[in-house]
């Protein structure tokens, strides 16, 4: 049989390589980092991190993009550390609540043909807003299981990278082998195509936001088993780290194609150059910019072979 | 009864009219006595978002995907390198107005090449390039508060004929991007580009040389509304740019202008950045806390992109 | 009841579809019977894709009925249709490009769903792929993307033909041979002729001939939204077949008179594979052949020559009318007015000021001369109907001092005076020393011509020109060109 | 003897002088400590978003990197706890100031912000016996300080009931943003007899009602130098009355020296707690002269300062 790597396996193996440049670097600054406790360490944060990714990447599939990421795993964090461990009834309540609005979201967008930018935008306010009324101030307390299992010790691997494995295998699940993912794919793709085969395109899309809103959620619950406690901001720069995590991953503003596992290495990638640069000393003035010439740096890498891939195709 | 029928169907009506309500709202609390008072604050502060508005009009006027994220980060910039450069002096403001502009240039050329040349997209390109800049302004003057020359505090601060005169700086500047928009060519080739860039290249348009031009635009007049805002608040403050991010992306998607390109809109930013400014005016005095004020924010703008509806079918 | 004649599995009757002012089809009638392989050929245009559409249920006619076993389906859409069996290749790829084979096959068969359906759905592909195109080599695996155009219709025919649950029982193929080479197309008419022996009933769209002559039971003519011919394969020869496609009424009439440009110096030029391109000053050339076989890129690499991406420039080089208006045509929130004149600004400005009044002036004289029927030249683009749309993006290049005009078929839409207008038009121009590069589907527009080079697969294979330049020749050169 | 140890700052939050000044005061006592080798190193780390789940991530790597104490100015009290508990549990030093963590195993060098905020109303208790009208302007919404501060003052409101908050507004510490809150809320309010403040807008809000033409009211002033600086030009031609209260950036570097006894054996409360730098009209001048242009008011810790706030606490 003749098997030839398909362009999503170069997609991957892209972000696989930065993650492995980058970790080798890591490593060579600090060799501590190598081991149970040493991944663990650089790694756990890494984790809420991916499942917002994942979410985001759940609306870039059908060409949307989502602005509150950031602010609603803030809310749902709040959420998290007052009504979730206080009263789980009402918390889970809040938070099916929440994922019924995010689909609700895909259908107006949807059916009004609106800018996904702008309503996600207007939803930024109101998610930051709903979070200041529930903690004015920092606050609250992680579910006692939550904080139990983000803080597990498994044996062999520890827990980010169990966690970030399990992540990306279900979302892979999901979004890849699943007919779901594979609808809502489609719609990325060609959304006359699937419209064609007679099926519905809305509920799709509503589909595709409610499942965002359930990753988001859980990045939310998983983000304060780790703090222990939230605040109303905890969460705001995931928007934009969940958008450069899929584009890192190998994924695309448009045309469906998305990778989860690309989309988990590319999360962890993010999460990995903040270490990289603290290991490195810069002076405090410059650790800021530092960050911006990492994001450069690794996209213009992206660029720098996925010209030597066109080329090899070219061959 | 065609007037108001053409009026209702103005994309920026909908802004004007929400601020006409919360301002007459909040002189109602006081029976009309802070009418002028309300008004020239208004006026005032509305002027800095007006400004850097209008850059970030122009950039997504471009089209899907076009931003500027990088607009705080070179206000911060371009503010406290000028001060720090005309530090108090009189015969230094003109000097420090230019490099200001230069700032500005320097940030727009390489937000543009960032996403020419790597092929970043816009939203990620602005953004690195926003942390660098920052950076830079940290590392300028390590976050010092160095007042303005005395004739730009002043000037910056006073009004003429009772109208502020950061306002009229910003008209002035709203005139010239409105003639630039309606009356030349380059106003014409922006919309092209925003409303189908392969067109645009077919009608013999130089897409990129135009893209390039209006994002380094975007930064000067970012730069410019640094200047001012620093010259205005008595010093420039490293976090000085930080609300204005959100605020530039609001007052244009308020104002009428189409997320999706291709159609801006000036006079709908003025309505935008006097409502941005008397919402929290208003809910500041009815007492209602930050909560309530962000979530009003939020439901407004939804509620204007409703009423305004999408684009037609066919665009995203 | 006991009727013992069979019974049509879709009968269309008396079927009336416009698109504007254009009637795709005007009164179309066709019955596809059990066990026959229907051949349908018909000029570009001629409304075979659209009846296509009507069949398969996309596409509800403005006229006519739709029975289906010889009962009246009031109801008639896209699932209706295939629970009746009936498949749909369309001429377009129409995969989602960025799927698997195999969940392209899950996207088709909407049944094939539950735990394991990509064993299932990797089964139903592969087998009908296997007895469609042994040695395909295909795996199901690949991205849709990733594959060849070739690889893409394989798996998009063999898509059709497998059975998820409903048998397949009409299907309908248009061109779906236009990307196969010969032996891969006789896999698959063999397995349509096994098809339809079976029981099973197929159109079959090509352009081809000789695939249909062998191929089909009976061949169908259809020019301008009618069918105009219908008689059983064996009845036709290709000629035959030609003839009856071709123009009834030639365009002798509007041929130009032979000029002599053997002096006029060449102003455009592009070397490829194949015989070179190259145009001369005053010159029409035109580009025909088959839809799709790179005369559009031939167009749109001679645009980027001579385009300028960074600077403006005072005096382009050439311009350029567009046919797929809605991608690179139209400023669709824009007026009539903004549209005609964007690509001539710089003739009507000053220092970079637009000069309003000379630009409704230019656009007024353009209104008049070429006709845009529309009470205000302020009023929105889209408020004018297709072919007056298309107007407006021919004044606007007319309106240039671009010495060179591309044209990407041009005139669809376009009705047929306005056609004469324009056709004058560009006589008048080229006359005066313009040279016009004129990509047509349309046989007519092509004989007007001074010189044609007809295009097969992305290469220039023949160059007809003065008295050479025919209906036959071109026909005889895009059909059999060099064969692959 | 820590010649040997190596202590790092974390810190959140850059972008005000407040936050430069005590970078660089950090840098300044730092400094010289590891040039007479009294620790082998004191690196300074900034997140560059203020968020929390940053500067967790940031502790963690300081865990990785094997530094002996970790000074924390924390972008949570509580979000942070997760990170400096497995700080405690790798065996190093926690010590946190100004924004401090509530993590048992932690150092707090805390403010008592509620007290700041009380002593404002007292203050002004003494110089308008008779009350008035108070605007009050808050920080950045959902921080720990801001409640804090704005808790104090209410209770200093319920303490001395001839004052009535009228107005509230949020000036994110920022004097642009301050200036643009007041100048908004000014125009539908009566007349105002005193601002309690948070530190960082003062200055802003002198110019919001200066703008408005209004009676200027005793605005309690956040010890920036341009704040001091309008004090002391209003004080020089109209007599103007006010005091400034905030923390001193300094206080980074008596973390650092408690860090510093801490590793070097010494018995340390848990608790220790810095008095407020606090400017009053007699010693503005004093104040004014010693404060860097454009910086904030000022005071740097020596060890044996250091030394005696642990011997006081005990
Ligand atoms: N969606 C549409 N909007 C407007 N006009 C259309 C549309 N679809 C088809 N037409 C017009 O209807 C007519 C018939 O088109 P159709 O696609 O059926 O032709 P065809 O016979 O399939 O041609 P070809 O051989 O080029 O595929 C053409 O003039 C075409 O321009
Ligand atoms: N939505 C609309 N709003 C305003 N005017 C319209 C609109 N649609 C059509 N018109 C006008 O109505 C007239 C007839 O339109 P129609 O589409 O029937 O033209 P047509 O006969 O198809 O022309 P052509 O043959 O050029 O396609 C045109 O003058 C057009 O400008
Ligand atoms: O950031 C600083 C400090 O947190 C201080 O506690 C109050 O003023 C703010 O500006
Ligand atoms: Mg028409
Ligand atoms: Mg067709």
């Amino acid at each position: 049989m003749r098997r030839t790597v398909s362009a999503d396996a170069i997609r991957l193996a892209i972000p696989a390589l930065s993650l492995a440049i980058l970790l080798g670097a890591v490593f060579w600054l600090q060799p501590r980092a190598m081991s149970y406790i040493g991944l663990n360490l650089l790694f756990n944060l890494a984790v809420p991190i991916a499942l917002a990714t994942i979410a985001q990447m759940l609306i870039m599939s059908v060409n949307d993009l989502d602005l509150a990421m950031g602010t609603f795993v803030s809310f749902v964090a709040c959420v998290t550390a007052t009504f979730l461990s206080e009263e789980p009834f009402f918390g889970v309540l809040i938070l099916a609540g929440a994922v019924a609005v995010y689909a609700m979201l895909g259908v107006v967008i949807h059916l009004r043909n609106l800018p996904s930018i702008v309503v996600s935008l207007g939803m930024s306010f109101v998610w930051a807003g709903l979070a200041v009324l529930l903690l004015p101030a920092p606050g609250g307390q992680a579910p006692e299981w939550v904080r139990t299992v983000m803080t597990m010790k498994p044996p062999v691997a520890p827990m980010a990278i169990v966690a970030s494995v399990v992540i990306a295998v279900v979302a892979h699940f999901i979004v890849m082998r699943s007919s779901l993912g594979v609808l809502i794919r489609g719609v990325g793709g060609n959304q006359r195509s699937v419209e064609r085969a007679g099926w519905s395109v809305l509920a799709a899309r509503a589909a595709a936001y409610a499942l965002a809103g359930v990753f988001a959620v859980l990045a939310g619950i998983s983000l304060v088993g780790l703090t222990t406690s939230a605040d109303a901001n905890i969460a705001l720069r995931y928007t934009l780290l969940s958008i450069a995590g899929v584009i890192l991953g190998g994924g695309e503003f448009i045309g469906g194609r998305i990778s989860p596992i690309g989309a988990v290495i590319g999360a962890l990638t993010l999460t990995l150059a903040g270490s990289f640069l603290s290991f490195l000393r810069i002076s405090p003035d410059w650790q800021i910019g530092a960050q911006g010439a990492i994001l450069i740096i690794v996209l213009a890498l992206r660029l720098l072979l996925n010209r030597l891939e066109n080329r090899d195709k070219r061959r | 009864m065609r007037m108001v029928d053409r009026i209702s169907r103005a994309p920026w009506i909908w802004s004007w009219f929400a601020a006409f309500l919360v301002w007459f709202a909040t002189i109602m609390v006081t029976g009309g006595a802070s009418t002028l008072g309300l008004s020239q604050a208004a006026l005032t502060f509305a002027a800095f978002s007006i400004i850097v508005g209008i850059g970030q009009m122009f950039v997504i006027t471009l089209g899907p995907g076009n931003i500027d994220l990088s607009v705080p980060a070179t206000m911060t910039l371009a503010g406290t390198v000028a001060l720090k450069l005309m530090d108090v002096d009189n015969a230094m403001i003109l000097p420090g107005l230019i490099t200001a502009i230069l700032i500005g240039i320097a940030v727009g050329i390489t937000n543009y090449a960032l996403i020419k040349a790597l092929r970043i997209p816009p939203i990620i390109a602005t953004l690195s390039m926003s942390f660098i800049v920052q950076s830079a302004a940290i590392w300028t003057n390590r976050g010092l508060r160095i007042k303005p020359p005395s004739f730009l505090a002043d000037f910056t601060t006073s009004t003429t004929l009772g109208v502020p005169n950061v306002s009229l700086v910003a008209l002035v500047i709203s005139v010239i991007a409105w003639f630039l928009l309606e009356k030349t060519i380059y106003g014409r080739w922006i919309s092209a580009i925003g409303q189908s860039t392969p067109a645009a290249r077919m009608a013999g348009i130089p897409v990129d040389g135009i893209r390039f031009i209006t994002y380094v635009f975007c930064a000067v007049l970012a730069s410019l509304a640094g200047y001012l805002l620093a010259c205005f608040s008595g010093g420039a403050a490293l976090n000085m740019g930080t609300e204005y991010l959100l605020m530039s992306i609001a007052v244009v998607v308020l104002g009428g202008t189409a997320v999706a390109g291709g159609d801006s809109n000036v006079p709908g930013i003025w309505g935008a950045s006097l409502f941005m400014f008397l919402v929290v005016s208003m809910l500041n005095t009815y007492g209602l806390g930050a909560g309530f004020r962000l979530i009003m924010t939020g439901l407004i703008i939804i509620s204007v992109i409703m009423l305004a509806g999408g684009r037609q079918p066919g665009a995203r | 009841m006991t009727d013992r004649m069979p019974k049509a599995i879709i009968d269309v009757a008396d079927v009336k579809v416009s698109f504007g002012a254009v009637k795709a089809l005007d009164g179309v009638s066709l019955a596809i019977m059990p066990g026959e392989c229907v051949g349908l050929v018909g000029h570009n245009g001629a409304g075979k894709s659209t009846i296509v559409s009507v069949i398969n249920g996309g596409l509800s006619p403005h006229q006519g009925t739709i029975l289906g076993e010889g009962e009246l389906i009031a109801r008639f859409g896209i699932n209706a249709a295939r629970a009746r069996g009936v498949r749909c290749v369309f001429q377009e790829l129409s995969l989602c490009p960025n799927l698997t084979v195999l969940e392209n096959t899950r996207i088709l068969h909407r049944h094939l769903g539950g735990l394991g359906w990509r064993k299932r759905a990797k089964q139903v592909i592969e087998r009908s792929l296997d007895t469609m195109f042994p040695g395909h080599g295909i795996a199901s695996d690949r991205i849709v993307g990733d594959l060849s155009i070739a690889e893409r219709q394989m798996v998009e025919i063999a898509m059709a033909f497998s059975d998820g649950g409903i048998p397949p029982r009409l299907i309908i193929l248009d061109e779906p041979t236009s990307s196969l080479d010969a032996s891969l197309a006789e896999q698959m008419l063999a397995h349509v002729l096994r098809f339809v022996a079976s029981g099973g009933s197929v159109i079959l769209i090509s352009h081809i001939l000789h695939e249909i002559i062998t191929t089909a039971s009976r061949i169908v003519v259809m020019k301008d939204g009618r069918i105009v011919a219908e008689r059983p394969a064996e009845a036709w020869t290709e000629n035959g077949l030609v003839e009856a496609m071709g123009s009834v009424v030639k365009g002798e009439a509007h041929r130009r008179a032979i000029r002599d440009l053997a002096e006029a110096p060449v102003v455009v030029e592009q070397i490829g594979h194949g015989i070179p391109f190259r145009a001369k000053r005053g010159e029409i050339v035109g580009l025909a052949g088959l839809a799709g076989h790179g005369q559009t890129d031939m167009l749109m690499k001679l645009h980027a020559s001579s385009g300028a991406d960074w600077l403006p420039r005072r005096d382009p080089a050439v311009t350029f009318v567009a046919g797929d208006r809605r991608l690179n045509g139209v400023f669709e929130l824009w007026s009539i007015l903004k549209n005609f004149s964007v690509a001539s600004l710089g003739d009507l400005a000053s220092r970079g000021v637009v000069n309003a009044d000379a630009e409704v002036q230019r656009a007024g004289e353009w209104k008049q001369r070429i006709e845009i029927r529309t009470p205000n030249m302020a009023n929105r683009m889209l408020s004018l109907s297709g072919g007056n749309q298309q107007k407006v993006l021919f004044a606007r290049a007319l309106a240039t001092r671009a010495p060179v005009v591309l044209m990407d078929d041009p005139m669809r839409g376009v009705d047929v005076g306005t056609k004469q207008e324009v056709y004058e038009i560009i006589r008048q121009e080229a006359a005066h020393g313009r040279t016009f590069v004129w990509y047509s589907t349309e046989m007519e527009e092509v004989c007007l011509c001074d010189r044609v080079y007809v295009f097969r697969e992305g290469a220039i294979v023949a160059e007809l020109a003065g008295d050479a330049v025919t209906e036959e020749n071109i026909l005889a050169s895009s059909f059999t060109g060099v064969a692959a | 003897d820590t010649s040997d140890k190596k202590i790092a700052l974390s810190n959140n939050y850059a972008g005000n002088s407040w936050r430069q000044a005590m970078l660089t005061s950090w840098d300044k006592v730092t400094g010289e400590a590891v040039k007479a080798g009294v620790v082998a190193a004191a690196d300074a780390f900034t997140t560059a978003e203020n968020q929390a789940t940053e500067q967790a991530a940031q502790i963690q790597n300081m865990i990785l990197q094997g530094y002996d104490a970790i000074v924390l100015n924390a972008a949570s009290p509580t979000a942070l706890n997760g990170a400096v508990k497995e700080a405690c549990d790798a065996g190093i030093i926690v010590v946190s100031f100004d924004g401090v963590v509530s993590e048992p195993c932690a150092w707090r060098i805390a403010v008592d912000f509620k007290e700041m905020g009380r002593s404002q109303v007292e203050y002004l208790s003494k110089k308008l016996p008779e009350g008035g009208n108070l605007l009050e302007i808050r920080g950045l919404a959902g921080v720990f300080v801001d409640d804090e501060i704005s808790a104090g003052i209410h209770e200093g409101v319920k303490q001395f009931p001839q004052f009535k908050i009228v107005g509230s507004v949020h000036g994110d510490w920022a004097q642009d943003v301050a200036q643009k809150a007041v100048a908004g809320i000014l125009p539908s309010l009566p007349e105002i007899a005193g601002v309690v403040t948070q530190g960082g807008d003062g200055y802003g809000a002198a110019q919001a009602i200066a703008a408005a033409k209004r009676p200027m009211p005793v605005i309690v002033m956040g010890n920036r130098e341009d704040e001091l600086k309008w004090w002391k030009e209003q004080k020089d031609a109209k007599n103007y009355e006010t005091m400034s209260v905030s923390i001193a950036p300094g206080v980074s570097t008596l973390a650092f020296w408690v860090a510093q006894q801490i590793l070097d054996g010494k018995e340390v409360k848990k608790d220790l707690v810095v008095p407020f730098l606090r400017i009053d009209q007699d010693n503005l001048e004093q104040n004014l002269a010693k404060t860097q242009a454009g910086g904030v008011a000022n005071v740097e810790y020596t060890q044996a300062d250091a030394i005696k706030v642990i011997e006081g606490a005990k």
